[in-house]
């Protein structure tokens, strides 16, 4: 039966390749009327294989979950020996569980959203193409096979954000912001290469099984661990728009609203929490890194946070979200076995509600015209009845009100925060507050959000809308969606059956009591929680939300700028990049060019000054010869002697 | 009166000859101021035939009478042709060669 | 047993003379006379035919001994002088000479209304282009030092007349004249190195009948400084031809001027005699000076990967766009080679291959995009909006474009990344930091790729260009298996690798002073 | 050999210094001359001198063969060309390219001491004479033609391809390509029909007059109608205006004129068919 894990990728695959082939090699008017179709069956496809491994793999002892299937060997020269091999254990299963579900669900929700859009054969194409790319992401038994999904992801997010790049207004805009995308995510990339490089130097290897075995990361200096595991962060912190690489998350929001909710909010935008997770041992070695990965967790967790109250962008706001719960996540990473589990399980529910709120506000911008402005919106729940109560179940859950999904896995994650660390006091107290701090934030401003989309008494819209639910193939996904996002918590998290499932992966956890008492940390939690919810309430439900944006404090001008990210890259990178790149290019041309050419001028300035000499008279040639008869004659007689042996 | 005497008139018409082909313009008498030279070399291969008792010099100068004669004709010819096409015989109108 | 090499050496030289016979002839503009067409399907028969002699050639090689030179022949050539017709291939160059073979049908295929209906003009350009493919098959697998040479000038002879005798650019007979300057500059400088060596080898103790045999030349003990000048003659000659920086100036100049087949041959095929140079001659003739010269060398291979990247981000012209990405690449290919280790090597020899399927790709595709633009125009910000228009082909430069910046899933990426982590563990002092320094290459590989891209084929259609003509089959056929090999490569490199491998293995043998291992974990706890 | 197998005549001496400073003048004209007719006499001088030397030098052969060479083939080419370019022009003698002149002087004063100073400072041996070392007393000419087509054979047939060389290169040289279609009889009896218009006519011009007081190329025919015909007179002398009156002017007695009207068309009809 784990033969058929190959398949969770090659469904997709094969899915995208006809979808992209098909038209170059038969023409396009066929395909076009049932390519989406083959799209959702792909994912579908590979969504029933996947709960066939999944119902396997429950049926098996905890230890033997962990499967490695060898496809074949893929490179193998030089020393370095990488094979093709899918590694299955709880914790890709998970994932590929949430890609598949979640990525199913998005690809029926996509059939309706697309509906009108001519190239809608090209969306499913880019969407297969991602869920393949996830899954070896995923999947992967070494980070060279992750860092082909890494990157995979990050071609069908490039494809993806800029699928509107010609034909529209903002065809550009799109256009330049998929390559931001990409290329901050390159970025980020450097920094597995160069892992890579660091783990071939000293294990030779870059499969799971060798690289993070306890003999090669027993072995690693201090030095060489710490460098694998911030080489690891700069990766995910590309991918997981995290501080300081987190400007690209709010520009890929061009991309279509489905693709925010798969890629930039439930799946790809998550990866590099998993790889935190899944190289764990490395950073266990490492401690400054670790600090440094919950440093940068809880950052951005508070620039996200901060920057979400601003944004009056329906998805950009979202995208804040995401950024800053994606913090939260790599905050629990950083704390080590401690928080790998609530992490990964942040994730699980996050991708859920998260996805569950995109869709919700795809579903919004659909009956409002692609309009995603939220002051434009307003009373909108008698209108979207079910968008408002599914929406309504992931505003509940990301606010961690229990017993929503959001609550088990967050409320986990603040509770890691405040495990104290062993020499650094500060740290619990720290981060702990941060979380909390976060999570009240949080509450803000997505209570800001739905009250300012659904509540209201009077509606802002722009002149002639008249909004209606979408087909249901745009409401079944989030009825599922909202059910996952209201339940998937309590099933999960209630006895800890989540942690007890990815034991075998992250290893257990020893029980440390926190600084503070648990009950304490949850009643604080939910009292600034409500506390949040209830300005915002206040603020956006109660008082009347004006259309135009108010001009704000300085904090709200510099979040609506996303605390000028892209002027700091401006300033601090791109624009001292593109002097240097003018000096190399003024160089090249004044320097090495003009240098070279030097050499020919030299040459025909002597050719010049020889040049003189010929004058065309023969009477002149004709003395040369004979003076250089006479000087021969001389220097011989004077030399020689010629004449001297009398 | 030395033998020698000869050779030295010989020199002294090849200087003659030599000159003559750096100071004249017409390509006629640059021509015989070539002939000159070669006449002064025949006299020397003649009078050092002569010093040595060695007919060789005689036949050299021979030789040197005949490919003289095939030179004449040639370079006359060309001459000629010059001068038609440039109606000039001066040999510094043709410095094609100028740099 | 049959002569694989040379029949693959002479076959195009029977095709160039037989197509080529007419072309001595006056050339005639517009004539539409009886023999119309016989010269590109005649050469496009020459060199399938040639296709099919590879795998013979494949065939007959022997996968398990790739390190040695198989498909041997020697001959006296000059005996006088020690020169003899050698051949013989290892795995690497068995590659090389694939890449050449492969790409000449292609690039026939892709330039097949390129020249206009002239038949004398085309019968000159199908011959040049045939002549070329026998110089480039001969040079990849000479095993004649004094033979490489000469082989190494003649490629020029075609390469000369096709830049600057067919080229599109208004500067194409300074290109040709600058690529012949530079070209022979570097020869040159090789030529007393060659001859240095014929005689020093002859002084300790070589046949001087077999004096020029590198395989009687290797292991030659032949003094340290003699042996540090000599590769730099022959590191200078390879480094221009590479082209590395500061010696790539012609570079940009022939890929803006050439007509994109005759940059495919000459920056994916020909070019390659650098690096192959270096791998083949450089090593294992000068092992100790290589040694004494890496650090200097990876520091320039590192300079060349960054500078060819920058350059090719501020280009306003696309096919000099393409030129500078290989100078980028170029310059880890060297990073390999120089770093001694096997995985590096091998890396850099499996990307000579891919860079010449990625960038002969991007430069065929390129000319696609540049044969519909009215004025044929190269300005990148000439075109806009193509990706509605031009579907298929926005497509296919998509994919050339990822395989340049070594997307993953590609072959160029399995290459890139061997090179990269190969050359991180290596012997050299400062190989870590440099290889370091060149992994934001793969960053800038996709700005200039990207933003490419965004400029030509996004925003709103540019005016007068609403109605260009997708791929046609032709061009579709040249494109598929370009990008077919690179998937193929991609996910099964070992189909390329078992070829690399071993002579990856004996070339890090050679250079090695000692542990390298040890070195390069030693560099890695450094870090 | 003997050594001093070589007596210098007080004959030969005398003959040297009376020649010796003639040529030596002679070839000084050849450089300051300005006519080059006059400097190929000089120069005829110079040769027949030398051809003089060389028999007083026991080489009689080459003294033929220097007179009837040099001075009767070569220098009477030199003289052919000369009219060809033009006997009258004069060459000026003034120098054009700056320092030519000096630079001449010099390298001339130069080899004349270089070489003169060598053969001054020789070791020549006692000079042997021919006579003593010929075989068999044959004379010169016999001896030369031995060495010649003996030793020297190949040499000779080559010296021998060479002048025929020479000679088809020489006619190759002076060929004039044709440039215009070779105007045969039809193409000019074509032209002057075509010139007709212009005045041109298409018989034989008359010939000049014939009188009785005067017959001669000068003096003009006169027509039937008693007028004088200018073009029965050569166009040379036309133009040089050596023309003569007919003797009997149109408007002088008429009658005589018709009185030998018979004779005159009858001469003219033998002219026109001659």
């Amino acid at each position: 039966m784990i033969g058929l894990a190959p398949w969770l990728i090659g469904f997709p695959l094969i899915g995208a390749a006809i979808l992209l082939l098909w038209p170059v090699v038969l023409g396009r008017r066929s395909i076009d009327r049932w390519g989406h179709w083959l799209g959702v069956a792909a994912s579908a496809a590979s969504g029933v294989v996947a709960f066939i491994l999944m119902f396997r793999m429950i049926g098996t002892p905890a230890e033997g979950r962990s499967v490695d299937h060898h496809l074949w060997t893929w490179l193998s020269a030089g020393g370095l020996d990488v094979d093709l091999g899918l590694r299955l254990d709880p914790l890709s299963l998970t994932f590929v569980m949430l890609v598949t579900f979640v990525g199913t669900l998005i690809h029926v929700y996509s059939v309706a959203y697309m509906d009108h859009d001519p190239d809608r054969r090209r969306f499913f194409a880019y969407l297969n193409l991602f869920v393949a790319a996830m899954l070896t992401l995923v999947l992967a038994d070494s980070y060279l096979l992750l860092f082909v999904g890494w990157e995979g992801v990050g071609l069908a997010s490039y494809l993806l954000i800029g699928f509107w790049d010609t034909g529209r207004p903002s065809a550009r805009e799109n256009a330049v912001a998929a390559k931001k995308a990409f290329v901050m995510n390159r970025i980020g990339d450097m920094g597995l290469i160069a892992a890579m490089a660091l783990l071939f130097a000293h294990a030779g290897a870059l499969d799971f099984g060798t690289a993070l075995s306890d003999d090669s990361v027993g072995s690693m200096s201090q030095a060489t661990a710490t460098a694998v595991g911030l080489c690891l962060l700069l990766a995910a912190c590309g991918k997981s728009a995290q501080f300081p690489l987190q400007a690209w998350l709010g520009d890929a929001m061009a991309g279509p609203t489905p693709v925010s909710a798969l890629i930039h909010a439930a799946t790809m935008v998550t990866a590099g929490v998993y790889l935190m997770v899944r190289s764990g041992a490395i950073l266990e070695a490492a401690p400054t890194a670790q600090l440094v990965v919950v440093l940068v967790g809880a950052v951005t967790l508070l620039f996200g946070a901060i920057v979400g109250c601003a944004k009056d962008d329906i998805k950009k706001a979202l995208a804040a979200s995401t950024m800053s719960q994606i913090g939260y996540m790599m905050l629990a990473a950083g704390l080590g076995p401690a928080g790998y589990a609530f992490a990964i399980f942040h994730l699980l529910t996050h991708g859920f509600f998260k996805a569950g709120l995109f869709l919700g506000a795809g579903s919004v911008m659909h009956a409002m015209g692609d309009q995603t402005d939220m002051r434009r919106f307003g009373g909108l729940s008698r209108f979207l009845p079910i968008t408002w109560i599914t929406m309504g179940l992931g505003w509940l859950a990301i606010l961690g009100i229990p017993p929503f999904s959001g609550f088990w896995s967050k409320d986990g994650i603040i509770e890691a925060a405040f495990i104290p660390v062993e020499g650094q006091p500060w740290r619990a107290w720290v981060f702990g507050t941060v979380a909390v701090l976060g999570a009240a934030i949080t509450a803000f401003y997505m209570t800001r959000l739905f009250f300012m989309t659904f509540g209201g008494r009077r509606p802002r819209w722009t002149e002639g809308q008249h909004p209606h639910e979408g087909s249901p193939l745009m409401w079944w996904p989030l009825v599922f969606l909202g059910v996952g996002s209201a339940a998937l918590g309590l099933v999960l998290g209630i006895g800890g059956t989540f942690t007890t499932w990815l034991e075998p992966v992250v290893g257990h956890a020893e029980h440390h009591e926190p600084v503070l008492p648990v009950w304490l940390i949850i009643t604080a939690t939910l009292v600034v929680v409500v506390l949040g919810a209830l300005l915002a309430f206040r603020m956006y439900a109660v008082q009347l939300v004006p259309e135009e944006a108010p001009r704000g404090s300085a904090l709200t001008r510099a979040a609506r700028k996303d605390l000028y990210q892209d002027a700091a890259n401006e300033t601090l990178v791109v624009r001292p990049a593109f002097g240097l790149a003018r000096v190399v290019q003024v160089g090249d041309r004044d320097v090495v060019d003009r240098g070279w050419s030097v050499l020919p001028q030299a040459v025909s300035w002597f050719g010049g000054v020889f040049r003189k000499a010929q004058t065309g008279y023969v009477r002149s040639y004709a003395a040369g010869m004979a003076g250089g008869v006479l000087v021969i004659a001389v220097v011989a007689w004077l030399v020689v002697g010629l004449g001297g042996a009398q | 009166m030395d033998i020698t005497n000869y050779v030295v008139l010989a020199a002294v018409l090849f200087a003659v000859g030599a000159t003559t082909v750096l100071l004249r313009r017409n390509a006629i008498v640059v021509f015989m101021g070539v002939e000159l030279m070669l006449n002064a070399t025949n006299l020397a291969f003649v009078t050092f035939a002569r010093m040595h008792g060695d007919l060789t010099g005689q036949v050299l100068a021979f030789f040197v009478m005949v490919v003289a004669a095939a030179e004449v004709v040639v370079g006359l010819a060309i001459i000629v042709t010059i001068f038609r096409t440039r109606r000039s015989a001066s040999v510094d109108d043709v410095n094609l060669l100028r740099g | 047993m049959f002569p694989w090499l040379t029949a693959l050496i002479a076959w195009p030289l029977v095709g160039a003379v037989v197509v080529g016979l007419g072309a001595l002839g006056r050339s005639r503009t517009g004539s539409a006379n009886a023999r119309t067409g016989f010269a590109r399907p005649a050469a496009l028969a020459f060199s399938l035919v040639e296709v099919a002699l590879l795998v013979g050639a494949f065939l007959a090689f022997d996968t398990g001994a790739a390190a040695e030179h198989q498909l041997a022949e020697t001959h006296a050539w000059i005996p006088q002088i020690g020169t003899s017709y050698a051949v013989a291939v290892d795995g690497v160059g068995l590659l090389l000479v694939a890449l050449a073979v492969v790409l000449v049908p292609l690039v026939l295929l892709a330039a097949w209304n390129e020249q206009g209906r002239d038949q004398v003009r085309l019968r000159r350009f199908v011959g040049l282009v045939l002549l070329l493919q026998a110089f480039m098959v001969a040079v990849f697998s000479a095993r004649d030092v004094f033979l490489f040479y000469v082989l190494f000038e003649a490629m020029l002879i075609p390469a000369y007349f096709l830049i600057g005798g067919f080229g599109q650019g208004a500067g194409r007979r300074q290109a040709a004249v600058k690529f012949l300057m530079f070209s022979l500059g570097g020869g040159l400088i090789m030529l007393a190195a060659v001859i240095a060596l014929y005689f020093l080898a002859v002084s300790a103790g070589v046949d001087p009948s077999r004096a020029f045999l590198v395989d009687e030349l290797v292991g030659v003990d032949l003094g340290t400084t003699a042996e540090r000048l000599m590769f730099i003659g022959f590191f200078i000659a390879f480094a221009i031809k590479a082209p590395m920086v500061p010696v790539h100036s012609w570079l940009p100049d022939v890929a803006g001027n050439a007509t994109p087949g005759t940059s495919t041959l000459l920056i994916c095929v020909l070019d390659k005699v650098g690096t192959f140079g270096m791998l083949t001659l450089c090593l294992p003739l000068f092992p100790e000076a290589s040694r004494w010269a890496a650090p200097f060398v990876i520091a320039l291979a590192v300079i060349s990967v960054l500078y060819g990247a920058i350059m090719a981000i501020m280009q306003t012209d696309l096919l000099r766009l393409v030129g500078w990405t290989s100078v980028s690449h170029f310059g880890f290919i060297i990073l390999g080679i120089f770093t001694f280790t096997p995985l590096g090597t091998a890396g850099s020899s499996f990307m000579m291959l891919n860079h010449g399927l990625a960038t002969g790709a991007l430069f065929l595709v390129a000319g696609f995009l540049v044969s519909r633009h009215p004025e044929r125009s190269q300005r990148i910000t000439d075109y806009r909006g193509l990706r509605s228009v031009t579907p298929v082909l926005a497509g296919t430069f998509l994919v050339a474009g990822l395989a340049t910046l070594s997307l993953p899933g590609l072959a160029t990426f399995v290459s890139e990344i061997m090179v990269l982590i190969g050359a991180f563990s290596g012997a050299p002092a400062g190989s870590a930091a440099w290889t370091v320094a060149a992994i934001p290459g793969v960053v800038l590989a996709a700005v200039y790729v990207l933003l490419t891209y965004q400029k030509i084929f996004t925003g709103a259609p540019a005016e007068g260009l609403e109605a260009l003509p997708d791929l046609k089959a032709r061009e579709r056929i040249v494109a598929a298996p370009l990008v077919a090999g690179l998937l193929v490569l991609g996910l099964v490199p070992g189909l390329a690798l078992t070829y690399v491998d071993a002579p990856a293995e004996q070339s890090a043998t050679i250079t090695a002073v000692d542990e390298p291992a040890d070195a390069a974990a030693q560099m890695g706890s450094d870090k | 050999m003997t050594p001093a197998g070589l007596e210098i005549t007080t004959g030969e001496t005398v003959l040297f210094w009376v020649i010796a400073p003639l040529m030596v003048l002679a070839a000084l004209g050849l450089l300051f001359v300005k006519r080059a007719v006059h400097a190929a006499m000089c120069l005829v001088f110079v040769m027949v001198s030398m051809a003089i030397l060389y028999i007083a030098q026991e080489a009689p052969f080459l003294g033929v063969v220097q007179v009837v060479v040099y001075t009767g083939a070569v220098m009477m080419l030199f003289l052919f060309v000369l009219m060809l370019v033009g006997v009258d022009a004069s060459d000026s003698l003034t120098e054009t390219i700056r320092g030519q002149r000096w630079v001449g002087l010099l390298i001339g004063i130069g080899l004349a001491v270089i070489l003169g100073g060598v053969v001054a400072r020789a070791a020549f041996p006692p000079p042997a004479g021919l006579a003593g070392g010929d075989p068999g007393g044959v004379a010169n000419p016999q001896a030369l033609a031995r060495v010649l087509f003996g030793d020297y054979v190949l040499a000779m047939e080559a010296v021998g391809v060479l002048l025929v060389t020479a000679a088809v290169g020489a006619l190759v040289l002076t060929h004039r390509r044709r440039l215009t279609p070779k105007q045969d009889q039809r193409a000019v009896a074509d032209a002057r029909i075509r010139a007709l218009p212009e005045g041109v006519v298409l018989t034989p011009l008359p010939s000049p007059g014939v009188y009785a007081t005067s017959n001669a190329m000068d003096t003009p025919a006169l027509g039937p109608d008693g007028e004088q015909v200018p073009q029965s007179v050569s166009r040379v002398l036309r133009i040089r205006g050596q023309e003569k009156a007919a003797p009997h002017a149109p408007g002088t007695e008429l009658v005589d004129v018709r009185t030998r009207d018979a004779g005159t068309s009858e001469a003219r009809t033998t002219e026109g068919e001659a």
